[in-house]
């Protein structure tokens, strides 16, 4: 320990500490700019220089770098401190009067107005270096740098271009003290619609709102630490030690006697119908999008707004985007007709819009649904019957500037029609899971032609699989709504039941085995079962099927050169017989 | 090219400082002045310096300064050359050959004796500067 | 010259100077003039035309001094080669007229030893100049070279050299003046991180205006930077060096490659050096040149490859320099005093200069006086001495005003302290610094005012940014002088310029930031008066401040003498000037814009400036 | 009580001889043989004549041991007339088991064969393109040949056989044991094989050499590399029948460091040698890779050849399918 | 016999997994597709034996199909690649037999794929059609 007096008070800390440490410690404030705890000390600013007094000799220092020493007389206020600090600070206003810290700290300093010639009043940098520090110690990337010397010394990418090595992590505005760092999206522009798929979040967050657990997670893939190696920040920052670099995504192998699969659907990417505007046109947004929009724990509070903020006169909602195209998928997605007269719905009730919705037919099915479309019209909204050949923002007419434009053959009029709104919701279809056949090749089922999963019978055995013991449930078999899925899901957790109150199933009967009078073990058969089945007994001079390994596809028996392998029901005289059989008619 | 060894160094050392010694303004052995005036090259002084050049040369000496000077004013009986043994007055020979020079070098220059038969006389006259 | 003639002994040498000044001043071109004439004559058997580092007297460029006999010739032009090798060479008979006359004199001093510039110096860091080829390591051996270094390489104790170089007194010639044995000794004490190597960095980034120290050594002598960093080495125990020399050094660059590669090819740098085990090597780094990079912290990250700039010590590089390794860092003309010293002695080395200040130094004398040049003497010499007995005096009969010492970070001396021994403490004292040699003579027709302004300017243009006192209060200490030689000053720009002198000097991170105040401070200590005319008066004395001229025409002298020749009106750029051929002619104020033609251009001093 | 003694016929077909040497192979056996029976009919060693035979009363020989594929119309006359005459029939030796080496004669037909043999083999002199024909009129008198079939058949094929002996030729003593049980009255079931019914590896010396996954990358001829005496001979990449092949053969071909080529046919559960083995053999090539397995599959030279070396007359299929004989 | 009129008769082999229920889809589709392909189900398409389709030919088959699951996707792993090998052989060796490439076939057929189920048996019989009947053996198989 060292003990030392600031301003007087006599304190003691841990060696190593810096001065500031020390002072903060004991609460006496010494002001800072370019100094972060998270970051090296810089000692640029000259803001926190301190007088200090040691063996006879004093000297103004930096106290965000100066390490405590055992008999150290540090003045923070000192009129030598004070001065230095104070001129210092004239100094930076005159550099950068726009920067807040800057006024806020020339005010309590008493400067009212720098006695220096001001060059740019809105400037803000106060070239304290932190952004580049910090992209260089926390991010590793080392994108950003000073250039230029003395006055001209400003902060910026290579060359001034933007750079490869950025990350785009904007860990540099973070740190500026003064907002002086300001970056931009791809297009230049502040999007609230963009926002609604990612949105500025942070790599340690809580997934949703309605999470449960409600605790925090690293994401891994945006994290700069798991980039580069760097940063830790949060760790630095947690009091009680909770943030784990090393926890890992853990394997957990459950036995199971039965398996219901409800893997889910995808959603369709509309940026895949170039024409519908989608990612080009901030306000064409997808089914997705919108329900984010107007959820209340979402980016808007549940108001429905278009990208700059205000709200729209004029919905349209394109139907079957997607689905019932031979382009994409030729099966009707099933839920969209109801979600898009459910959207038509909370439009009318909270943006209180024109509300166009384009179908080729409702299929308003079912108990309620159709009551639900009566509902709508007496609501007002305009069903335009056909197919939406394209989305734009090209006015032909005075009304139609600053709209999207709809362009639809109305079939019932026989027409073509131009129908301007300000927002476009697309409805899109229901897809398979990305990972449909890799799943599929895992529980040893199949996918029908569409990439659903295909169960055992569509009408007989629509929730079984071929693999005994799984069973499907919801949208990774066909496209249903959420009665349906709830239905087929019950059925399916009744199938499993019943297997499992049963304990046992059947194994497949069609086994292999060998005749061990016969076999010679010549060992054709043993490298051939992909399941391990088969064994040479070395002492026995023949080999053995074990039948609860054995899945019955027969090709040792196939393979056997003695016809010592043969699999029950499917004997190869069995075979022979029905080959015979075959050309008796 | 080997790498060098304390030994070594002072080889290069002794043998460079031979051929460069004359820069310093050091500690001569003996300074030979070859008059070299129109007449004085006329007369064939330019063989008697390039006698002492070969001299120098084969008796690998570092000490021995040659140099040359205008016309030493007695014409008639050049080539000319002045010897200064260090610490002695200088003498001037005149009427010489290449064979005399030789004889002069290795007596006077090297062996400190004057050759009296080939001398004119000792000390110099007096300059402006 | 071919490979035969290095082994052949020649009557006559030619040291032609090619420093970088001479160079400049064509002297290869007479080097190549001499060749030819020679050969011409059928001299190359016994004439050797030898090129010699810079020679010091620089201000009488191009130079050669014929050996034997000393004789110095100056100020050639090739057109006099031929002259010069008929009659001297073959004749026998120096061209006086190609000798350097010292001025107020008239006869010409023909043997170099003899001009007092010469005479005066105590050649230890340049005991080598003009008298080698410094691309050849031949010769700087044979002026005992390397000797010293095999001394300690075989018969000293890393301890014995650090103590030898202690007792001898010397102190860092970089301008700071920290002593170089105690440096050593951090170096050696310190325990390199991860078992890493230790490191050893020559200093060569000299950027003061004016000044030439180092890049003469280099260039003249760069085996003997090498040797004193061969023995630093060993004292330390570092196992690579660096010599960073910035790129606008060329020829100091091509100098010491070719020494390096020579000093390599004999095994005096690499691995197991004269067969003691001991491994050393120096790579070269050019440097951008960024005056900060001179201040070592810079310097380092500069050779680390990272942005230049100085960050706050502690840590030492001895204790942490490059990449974090202890790391000796010496300026070049310290490294080239530490053969000498090893060679010849602690005592006899500190048997030269002052009680605090042992040894000579290198200073390079420009400004106003008549001997440019490079000059080396002893401490403690005074200013006077230099100046007037080296530097022969100021030209033009004019008044001697100040000296500024130590660079752009240094301060002026005014003429009452021209007596003032030369050593580290007595210039800080005098509110300048040794700095690394810089000497800048100032006569009466100098501003001083202008002077600070012109050395913030150049401290304001090389501050690296880093800290605000040294970035802002620079330009803003330039801001207000500017204001004041444009006579806009205030009597608050004073107090305003001080305070934020005091608050640079006192609060900037670097020595770069805390010296800047230096020329401001100093001159308005000794020449406040000057301050207080521009403010006041809205007068520069010296004249030299433009914008405070008033430029009027004597109409008399101007109708009696020139009959009014009219030039200055042809020439005036504002149309200020009125009248015409034999008439008075007169300026008009309100439209001079003070450029100084007029008064520049008339024939008969009929234009004043007040 | 000579008499008493049965009364056994041997007789030769479309055969090398081999089989007959099998018995004279038994060496001083064969008296114990002769002691024990009365030899009624042999062509090759005692001058019987087929009229004696058609003199003996249906079913007075004991048993007849006949040998040989059936390829001429006179084979088939004289084995039919053998098996009225015969309480048993044995077939004897590989050809007559399956056809056997001569039953290759059926991946061509006798016209085929015919130019072969008459015109184009480069030893025939034959300008006046002679072949053999069944009627011939020479000096006035009609001569008559036994006629040629297109298709080789195994003795089953043509009568009723009731115990095979395997091999080529059978060996000693699985001769002897027949023997033995005929004159004993123990006789299996009508219609066996007399050999055990498991394959070769069974009792192969070099089945224990095999790896723990028998697999092939490269197929090799037995001239190509220099055979392991120990290891199996799949292991080395050269096809041995073996495993398809039934034992009892006592491993003469193996012990002379030659792979089994399957005289002794397959086991009873096996319907046709050939397409079993190159069931097993397509098995556990070692590839997944479809070129590798067309370039492995490209490097079998005559897989029917090979695989039904001994057993094509027997085989599913029995002969190549006339209408593309060329 | 007028090819035109000329009915093949075709055994398929099917794995039990992908084409049987493949060609029940293509049945529950209500996909005709030509009558000539009589299946036989085989859990796998490595069980099929080679006996098997020399059975089928000496049988009367004028052509034999064997069909699985696609490479990769077996429900046993590599049961099909096992058929492959043994299919390739089988057909070179079957040339030697005067049985062209054409009359036996390997297809693979997934249980979403009844239209390609549909397609290969249609194609498979009109080739075969174009072939003629196989008439194996007539006068070389059992001796009259």
């Amino acid at each position: 320990m060292i003990n030392l007096t600031i301003d007087g008070k006599k304190i003691e800390v841990e060696d190593g500490k810096t001065i500031l440490q020390a002072a903060a410690k004991n609460d006496i404030r010494i002001p800072t700019l370019c100094y972060h705890p998270v970051l090296e000390p810089y000692a640029a600013c000259r803001i926190c220089v301190v007088e200090v007094g040691l063996r006879g000799k004093t000297d103004l220092l930096t106290a965000c770098n100066t390490k405590a020493q055992e008999g150290m007389e540090v003045q923070t206020r000192s009129k030598r401190a004070l001065g230095a600090r104070r001129m210092n600070v004239e100094m930076l206003l005159a550099r950068a009067p726009a920067a807040e810290p800057i006024q806020k700290l020339a005010k309590e300093l008493g400067i009212e107005k720098t006695r220096f010639a001001v060059k740019d009043p809105n400037e803000k940098c106060i070239l304290c270096g932190l952004c580049v520090r910090a992209c260089e110690q926390i991010v590793g990337a080392s994108a950003i740098s000073f250039v230029e010397r003395g006055t001209e010394r400003k902060v910026t990418p290579p060359f001034g271009e933007p750079s490869e090595a950025c990350i785009g992590c904007t860990a540099c505005a973070y740190f500026c003290p003064t907002g002086a760092i300001t970056y931009e999206d791809k297009y230049g522009r502040k999007v609230i619609h963009e926002e609604l798929h990612l949105g500025p979040t942070t790599a340690i967050r809580v997934p949703i709102r309605q999470a449960v657990p409600m605790v925090p997670f690293i994401d891994t893939d945006a994290c700069i630490h798991f980039k580069t190696g760097e940063c830790k920040v949060c760790a630095k920052v947690c009091d009680r030690e909770a943030v784990n670099y090393d926890a890992q995504d853990e394997v957990i192998e459950v036995e199971a006697g039965t398996i219901i699969l409800a893997s889910g659907f995808k959603s369709f990417d509309a940026k895949r119908i170039p024409a519908y505007g989608y990612g080009r046109f901030p306000n064409v947004i997808s089914a997705l999008d919108f329900e984010r929009l107007v959820n209340a724990s979402g980016p808007t509070g549940g108001k429905i707004k278009l990208a700059d903020g205000s709200e729209p006169t004029a919905v349209g909602i394109v139907h079957c985007v997607g689905s019932r195209d031979e382009n994409y998928n030729e099966y009707c997605s099933r839920v969209c007709c109801m979600y898009a007269l459910k959207f038509a719905h909370l439009i009318h009730e909270k943006a209180h819009a024109d509300v166009y919705n384009f179908y080729i037919d409702l299929r308003c099915f079912g108990k309620g649904y159709e009551e639900f479309y009566h509902r709508l019209l007496k609501e007002g909204t305009k069903f335009i019957r056909g197919r939406v050949s394209d989305i734009s923002d090209m006015a032909l007419t005075k009304h139609e500037e600053g709209k999207l434009i709809i362009r639809v053959e109305d079939t019932l009029l026989g027409m073509v029609r131009r129908i301007p709104v300000d927002m476009v919701i697309l409805a899109t279809g229901l897809e398979p899971g990305l990972d449909q056949n890799q799943l599929a090749k895992i529980f040893n089922i199949s996918c029908s032609q569409d990439t659903f999963f295909l169960e055992r019978h569509p009408k007989l055995a629509p929730m079984s699989t071929f693999s005994d013991g799984i069973f499907l449930a919801g949208t990774c078999q066909a496209p249903r709504d959420i009665p349906d899925t709830v239905a087929q899901a019950g059925g399916a957790a009744a199938e499993a039941l019943a297997l499992a109150d049963k304990g046992t199933f059947a194994l497949e009967p069609v086994t292999a085995e060998i005749n061990k009078d016969l076999c010679s073990g010549c060992q054709v058969c043993v490298g051939l079962c992909p399941f391990t089945a088969i064994v040479y007994e070395k002492d026995e001079g023949h080999s053995e099927i074990n039948d609860a390994l054995c899945k019955g596809c027969g090709t040792c028996v196939a393979a056997c050169p003695s016809g010592a392998a043969q699999q029950k029901h499917f004997r190869d005289a069995q075979i022979f017989a029905e080959i015979e059989g075959i050309f008796l008619v | 090219m080997p790498k060098l060894t304390l030994e070594e160094l002072a080889k290069i050392r002794e043998k460079t400082k031979r051929l460069t010694t004359i820069r310093e303004g050091g500690e001569y052995r003996a300074k030979v002045c070859v008059h070299m005036g129109t007449c004085g090259i006329a007369a064939g002084a330019r063989s008697i310096m390039n006698a002492l050049m070969k001299e120098l040369e084969e008796r690998a000496l570092g000490d021995v300064l040659l140099t040359n000077s205008g016309c030493a004013g007695l014409c008639s009986r050049e080539p000319m050359a002045t010897v200064e043994v260090a610490g002695q007055a200088p003498v001037k020979y005149v009427d010489l050959t290449e064979k005399k020079i030789k004889e002069i070098f290795e007596k006077h220059v090297l062996g400190g004796r004057i050759v009296t038969e080939y001398a004119l006389g000792i000390g110099s006259e007096k300059t402006d500067f | 010259m071919t490979e035969a003639a290095k082994e052949k002994a020649f009557r006559v040498h030619l040291m032609v100077c090619a420093g970088t000044g001479c160079v400049s001043n064509h002297s290869f071109e007479i080097k190549e003039a001499l060749e030819k004439e020679i050969k011409k004559l059928g001299l190359d058997n016994e004439v050797l035309v030898v090129t010699t580092g810079c020679n010091g007297f620089c201000e009488r460029g191009p130079l050669l001094v014929v050996q034997p006999g000393n004789i110095f010739y100056q100020q050639l032009t090739v057109k006099d080669v031929p002259h010069l090798v008929e009659e001297h060479l073959l004749k026998g008979r120096p061209v006086k007229k190609l000798m350097y006359t010292p001025p107020k004199e008239k006869t010409p001093i023909p043997v170099l030893s003899d001009i007092d510039f010469f005479r005066k110096q105590v050649l230890i860091a340049l005991r080598n100049r003009g008298l080698i080829d410094p691309e050849k390591i031949d010769e700087y051996i044979a002026r005992d070279g390397y000797v010293a270094m095999g001394k300690a390489l075989t018969q000293m104790t890393p301890e014995k050299i650090i103590a030898e170089i202690t007792i001898s007194g010397l102190r860092g010639r970089g301008g700071a003046g920290f002593p170089t044995g105690l440096k050593w000794q951090m170096v050696r004490n310190a325990v390199s991180a991860n078992g890493g190597a230790k490191y050893l960095i020559c200093n060569g980034d000299e950027g003061d205006p004016g000044a030439f120290m180092d890049r003469s050594i280099l260039e003249a002598d760069p085996h003997s930077v090498i040797e004193g960093m061969l023995i630093g080495a060993k004292a330390v125990g570092a196992t690579q060096g660096f010599v960073y020399v910035r790129n606008e050094y060329p020829l100091a660059i091509k100098r010491m490659t070719i020494a390096l590669e020579q000093a390599r090819a004999y095994g005096l740098l690499g691995q197991d050096i004269l067969g003691t085990g001991f491994d050393f090597d120096i790579k070269i780094v050019r440097g951008a040149g960024a005056f900060v990079c001179g201040e070592e912290t810079a310097l380092i990250a500069s050779v680390e490859g990272r942005l230049g700039e100085p960050r706050t010590r502690p840590p030492y590089p001895a204790q942490s320099g490059l990449w974090g390794q202890p790391t000796g860092i010496n300026n070049v003309e310290t490294w080239a005093n530490v053969p000498s010293i090893i060679a010849r002695g602690a005592k006899w080395y500190a048997s030269i200069g002052t009680p605090t200040s042992k040894g000579t130094k290198v200073f390079s004398l420009v400004g106003k006086i008549n001997n440019t040049g490079l000059v080396e003497v002893p401490m403690g010499i005074t200013l006077r001495e230099i100046i007037y007995d080296i530097g022969g005096g100021i030209p033009g009969g004019k008044a001697f005003k100040a000296v500024q010492t130590g660079g752009p970070s240094g301060g002026c001396i005014p003429k009452e302290q021209l007596d003032l021994p030369i050593d580290y403490e007595s210039l800080t004292q005098a509110g300048s610094m040794m700095g690394s040699g810089g000497m800048v003579v100032m006569d009466e027709d100098t501003c001083m005012v202008d002077v600070a302004r012109y050395f913030l300017s150049f401290t304001q243009d090389e501050s690296c940014g880093k800290c605000t006192p040294c970035r802002e209060g620079t330009k803003a200490m330039l801001d207000i002088l500017t204001r004041i030689t444009e006579g806009k000053g205030t009597e608050e720009d004073l107090s305003l310029l001080q305070d934020m002198a005091l608050a640079v000097k006192d609060s900037a991170l670097c020595g770069l930031g805390k010296t800047a105040p230096n020329p401001v401070l100093t001159t308005m200590r000794y020449f406040l008066n000057e301050y207080e005319t521009h403010i006041r008066d809205k007068k520069c004395p010296a004249h030299v401040c433009r914008q405070l001229n008033v430029y009027t025409i004597d109409e008399e002298r101007c109708l009696n003498k020139g009959k009014g020749c009219d030039l200055c009106r042809r020439n005036c750029a504002s149309d200020a000037i009125q009248g015409a051929k034999n008439e008075a002619h007169r300026i008009d104020q309100s439209k001079c814009i003070k450029c100084g033609v007029c008064f520049d251009v008339c024939n008969f001093g009929a234009v004043k400036v007040d | 009580m000579s008499n008493a003694k049965p009364k056994v016929a041997f007789y030769w077909c479309a055969s090398c001889g081999g089989c007959e040497e099998s018995i004279v192979d038994l060496a001083e056996d064969i008296l114990k043989v002769v002691a024990a029976v009365d030899i009624v009919f042999w062509p090759v060693a005692l001058d019987f004549k087929k009229k004696d035979v058609e003199a003996m009363p249906d079913g007075s020989i004991a048993v007849s041991f006949i040998n040989g594929a059936i390829r001429l119309s006179e084979q088939e006359e004289m084995v039919k007339m053998l098996r009225r005459k015969s309480g048993l029939v044995v077939a004897h030796g590989s050809c007559a088991h399956m056809g056997g080496i001569p039953g290759l004669g059926n991946f061509w037909n006798k016209e085929t064969i015919f130019r072969r043999a008459y015109h184009t083999t480069p030893s025939t002199d034959n300008p006046d393109k002679v072949v053999p024909l069944e009627k011939t009129v020479y000096d006035g008198k009609e001569l008559t040949l036994p006629s040629f079939f297109d298709t080789v058949y195994s003795l089953d094929q043509v009568i009723d056989v009731d115990y095979y002996l395997p091999g080529c030729a059978p060996p000693r003593d699985l001769i002897l044991n027949a023997v033995t049980a005929i004159l004993e009255g123990k006789l299996p079931p009508k219609g066996s094989v007399l050999s055990p019914n498991k394959s070769e590896c069974d009792t192969c010396d070099r089945n224990k050499t095999k790896p723990e996954k028998l697999s092939i990358k490269e197929i090799k001829r037995t001239w190509e590399i220099i055979l392991d005496p120990e290891k199996c001979f799949l292991a080395q990449g050269v096809i041995c029948m073996g495993p398809a092949t039934r034992d009892g053969c006592g491993h003469r071909c193996i012990n002379g460091n030659m792979p089994c080529r399957g005289c002794f046919g397959p086991t009873d559960q096996v319907y046709d040698q050939g397409a079993k083995f190159l069931s097993a053999l397509a098995s556990i090539l070692d590839t997944n890779d479809e070129k590798e397995m067309d370039r492995i599959v490209q490097s079998i030279v005559d897989p029917a050849g090979t695989f039904y070396r001994f057993s094509l007359p027997k085989s599913l299929l029995g002969r190549k399918r006339m209408e593309t004989i060329k | 016999m007028s090819n035109a009129t000329f009915e093949p008769r075709l055994v398929g082999f099917l794995c039990n997994w992908c084409s049987y229920t493949g060609a029940d889809l293509a049945g529950t589709a209500r996909m005709t597709y030509a009558p000539n392909v009589r299946i036989i189900r085989v859990m796998c398409s490595g069980r099929v034996d080679p006996q098997f389709v020399l059975k089928a030919f000496k049988e009367g088959a004028d052509g034999v199909l064997i069909s699985g699951c696609h490479l990769g996707d077996c429900h046993y792993k590599e049961g099909n690649y096992k058929a492959l090998r043994r299919y390739k052989l089988l057909s070179k060796m079957l040339e030697q037999f005067g049985i062209e490439k054409e009359r036996f076939r390997l297809e693979w057929v997934s249980a979403a794929e009844g239209i390609k189920f549909q397609q290969v048996c249609n194609e498979f019989t009109e080739q075969v059609r174009k072939m003629g009947p196989l008439n194996l053996s007539p006068n070389g198989g059992q001796h009259e």
